[in-house]
């Protein structure tokens, strides 16, 4: 299915599920990562619990270094 | 012991945490410091390069509060939304706010501060609000209930200390709220200044990060914060224009 | 490791024993400064008061080296004539010329200074001599063979700090010997900025002795000398005049 | 050429009108100040003092402009309402928006005069505002459209100069329109410097209704605002650290 | 009226006549300058280049006074002899005693600079001195008999302006002889403050001659000494922390 | 009739008909004189036309020395 | 005998015979007491074996608070 | 004949007396001619007068711009 995932377009497998799945498969490994799924900003514990289906809106986000 | 919101603190360093030269160093110089408060920003992950490092990686997260900024926001509208971001990381303690007005300086926008303001502080968030050295603007962010004022000695990461310690006094007298100095400092003197002038922390960044040294530097800015402090707390002597003997007059005729 | 002549010392601080409250807050005052060096005038005695107490009875003589200064004479033969008085104390390590030029402002007098510091150096002392910040006249001490130059950053208990940064620095670049800044600091941020632009060493006395609490300043000094000599070796951030963002740009289109 | 809304004038001098010891001294200092603009504040008449003097009839109405200042309000209504009524006496050529926002600096209330200057220029006003020396502040207020931002220098009365030189620079650097530095102006080099900042005007009262001789001060100011309009004009030597010798080294080995 | 030995003058500001792009800029700069003293250096003839252009030919040599200087001098042997060879001219009406201590800063040697200027008032001249700001220096020099002590502002050529206001105005204060302000102005509001501090005159080259249009500079600098010495003497208003309404408080609210 | 002039209640003749009489009244000789009537801003042209009545507000206003 | 003593003239018994003794009969008790004897500055070691006559000039300097 | 001007020896027609004779040789028009001849600074009157002989050393020295 496509996403929209930090503003690019991409395919990924239909086997995906979940968020959590989401980062599993883009093995995305910061201590802190920040989701928004269709405008909606996810509580951390939601991200297993959240489906994705073709067509979502996704924004991976963390902190990084800043004054 | 500074206050801010339901939290206390020994140290009154708030460091940031960009362009450090490694993460290593940036370990270093953090615990060198001392602080227990450190600033982020809020930014897109790169999906495509999976496993980036993270500083956060590096140190024991319950030793320090997470002060993320809202850098990047033009808008009251778009710092409620990175506040919010980071608030969902479950390591945000406090918010500060921070809207550039101007790209070239990095100004505050004052009116655009004070709007995210008030509405962080009815999302229920502990706001620090960047904010320039206008008294009246502070007073009027301590109106509305922010946890702190954080007036900008001079342009971020510009390393000119405190421009105009009058502006800076004057918000102190008048503030109930903690005072905290933020971008502009450039070394330890400004630090000693900035404290001396009464105000309840200090928070930089270039001025470690950008050192040659930033581990010494961060230990030195450690120091200055300290040295500051002692120095308000013990009263310094007047500034007279003439002089006055520190040695004796009596029994000098011999 | 501060080196003046034969001595060195761990502590960049040199105290001065002027004008405290009370001998016993000076003690604590000179134990929480962690001096190594100590200051005094050479008087003559009241021999009506048999027993008036002395501060030296309060420190454990074999833990500092002492600097009695000239403070007094008007000439380099007066000078001299105080300087082998202090001598036969025993307890004379190094001698401060200090040959005051102008009762109102406490100024060095630039020529006598000069000669005083060329016969106590015939006569085998450890010179180290307050001056003016006129940068030649520095070189011209250095030349004579003196062990430590000490310009002066503003008059003596004025507390304007370094008035004139430029001169200083000049004179510390220029130097090979020691350089103290002495007279003028009023506060810890004095103290670091003398330090930060290189100087070895900051003698003060009425800045910890006039405070108002002169034990707690006499603490921030020591940690403002610790903090700008880290400083200088951290090496600062260089003065910009525009801004350069602490956070990063990239990701930030959110 | 000075043009602010519809009016030019050939002196970049503004006077105010407050505090001069009689109105023959006002009057001179008026003439040699050569200024074009002169301030106003609008209060109650007091009836019961029928002819109370007034400064008015000392001078040629034709001769100048007015700027009466909405000085006393703490609201953009109040200061509407008295803009109105200067408006109302028929010499009313522009109006100073003037919110104070705190009775012991006199500092402007940046929202309060953001709203007030929205407001007047809706009622078609030549609008000269005073504000901080707030950067962004600044650049909102000329994006509504005022006709001339006055940033104040330091507190009105306090005679401290330009404490922030850079702020006053960047406002200068970004605006499409006059920058006239309003208040804290203390003496001539403070005038000056304001002009070779590059501002466009000077709007001054205390400095020369305060001096021992206001008369003679008016003309010091008329001079300096003059030279320092040349000297921004004809391009100020960079500063260096070092020197440049001014004789040449050539020839020099007789 | 500034009077130097036996002359007098209605100008208050004395120009070098270095570096200037072309004799005609720089004759147009003379006078715009209304200045009465010009100041040379003293320099072998290149005799291979016969026919030399010289500034002297472009101006009526009866209008001006002539104050040589003696740089290039390291001794006091040396300048005396560069002074005779200037007083060989016939047109040497006054002398600079000049004497650099230090190649880098251009800073004067305080004990040659002594030992020129009484050698030089033994031989009947009238001696201007060149000098640093240091107090008691100043003083031996006026106990000497020079005509008028110069102290430098700043480094030659560094544009840096008056880096110590204190020693400037004790030296104005303690001196029964005209002081000039020699050296480091940078521009007009440097020449201003100078005179604001009581100097009697001020010197300067550099600041005219390297701006981007030294003619316009000239009259800058012309209006700056007339501006700066009014306002001396109209007595500029103490500096306050706190602000003072120049509106008045009365009949504010209605 | 009595007017509140400048937040004072004064007692005025009945002869009294217009704000230009008014001022002659009070002999104000202020070379600018303000007047507001009833909370409205009286051009200068206005005041020799504007009726004054007992229990009106009137506020006369003129420019000082000010910065 | 008498001795000029730090600047005044003083009567002191004959018994008195050294500087030691001089600085007992006054009781001066200074931790550092410099001794200057007819303008002859003593080592702290001499003050026993120093005579004292009538007429002699002495001087008794000590170390006091200074910057 | 050979003189030693301004630090240069220098080979000169032996028809030249005088320092001013030898000004004009080499042409020189500055307004201002300051003279030193063997260590001596001459007057400007004197110019004419002063002789020149093989060996002598003479310095030209003027007026240039300084501050």
């Amino acid at each position: 299915m496509e996403l929209l995932i930090n503003g690019t377009k991409l395919e990924v497998p239909k086997t995906i599920k979940t968020i959590t799945e989401l980062i599993a498969h883009f093995d995305l490994k910061s201590p802190v990562i920040i989701v928004e799924h269709n405008e909606v900003i996810l509580k951390s514990g939601e991200h297993e619990h959240v489906q994705v289906q073709d067509g979502d809106k996704v924004e991976f986000v963390q902190f990084v270094g800043g004054g | 012991m500074l206050k801010i919101g339901e939290y206390e603190f020994n140290s009154r360093l708030l460091l940031g945490t960009g362009k450090f030269p490694d993460f290593d160093i940036q370990r270093d110089a953090v615990l060198a410091s001392e602080t227990e408060v450190l600033t982020f920003a809020v930014r897109r992950m790169n999906i495509f390069e999976p496993s980036q490092p993270n500083f956060l990686d590096k140190i024991d997260l319950n030793k320090y509060k997470f002060l993320p900024n809202t850098a990047g926001a033009k808008t009251a509208e778009e710092a409620v939304r990175i506040a919010k971001l980071a608030q969902a990381s479950n390591i945000c303690h406090m918010i500060k706010v921070e809207i550039i007005g101007c790209d070239k300086t990095l100004l505050p926008d004052p009116i655009e501060t004070l709007r995210a303001s008030e509405m962080l502080l009815e999302e229920g968030f502990t706001v620090l609000t960047y904010t320039s050295d206008d008294v009246v603007l502070a007073r009027h962010l301590e109106e509305l209930g922010v946890h702190a004022v954080m007036p900008g000695a001079s342009p971020i990461g510009s390393g000119q200390g405190i421009i105009n310690p009058l502006n800076m006094s004057l918000i102190i007298e008048q503030s109930n709220i903690p005072v905290i100095v933020d971008a502009g400092i450039g070394s330890p003197k400004d630090a000693v200044y900035a404290m001396e002038l009464g105000a309840d922390a200090v928070l930089l960044n270039t001025a470690v990060s950008g050192a040659n040294d930033p581990v010494k530097m961060a230990k030195a800015m450690k120091l200055a914060v300290e040295s500051g402090r002692l120095s308000y707390e013990a009263g310094r002597i007047p500034i007279k224009r003439t002089a006055t003997a520190s040695s004796p007059i009596e029994g000098m005729s011999f």
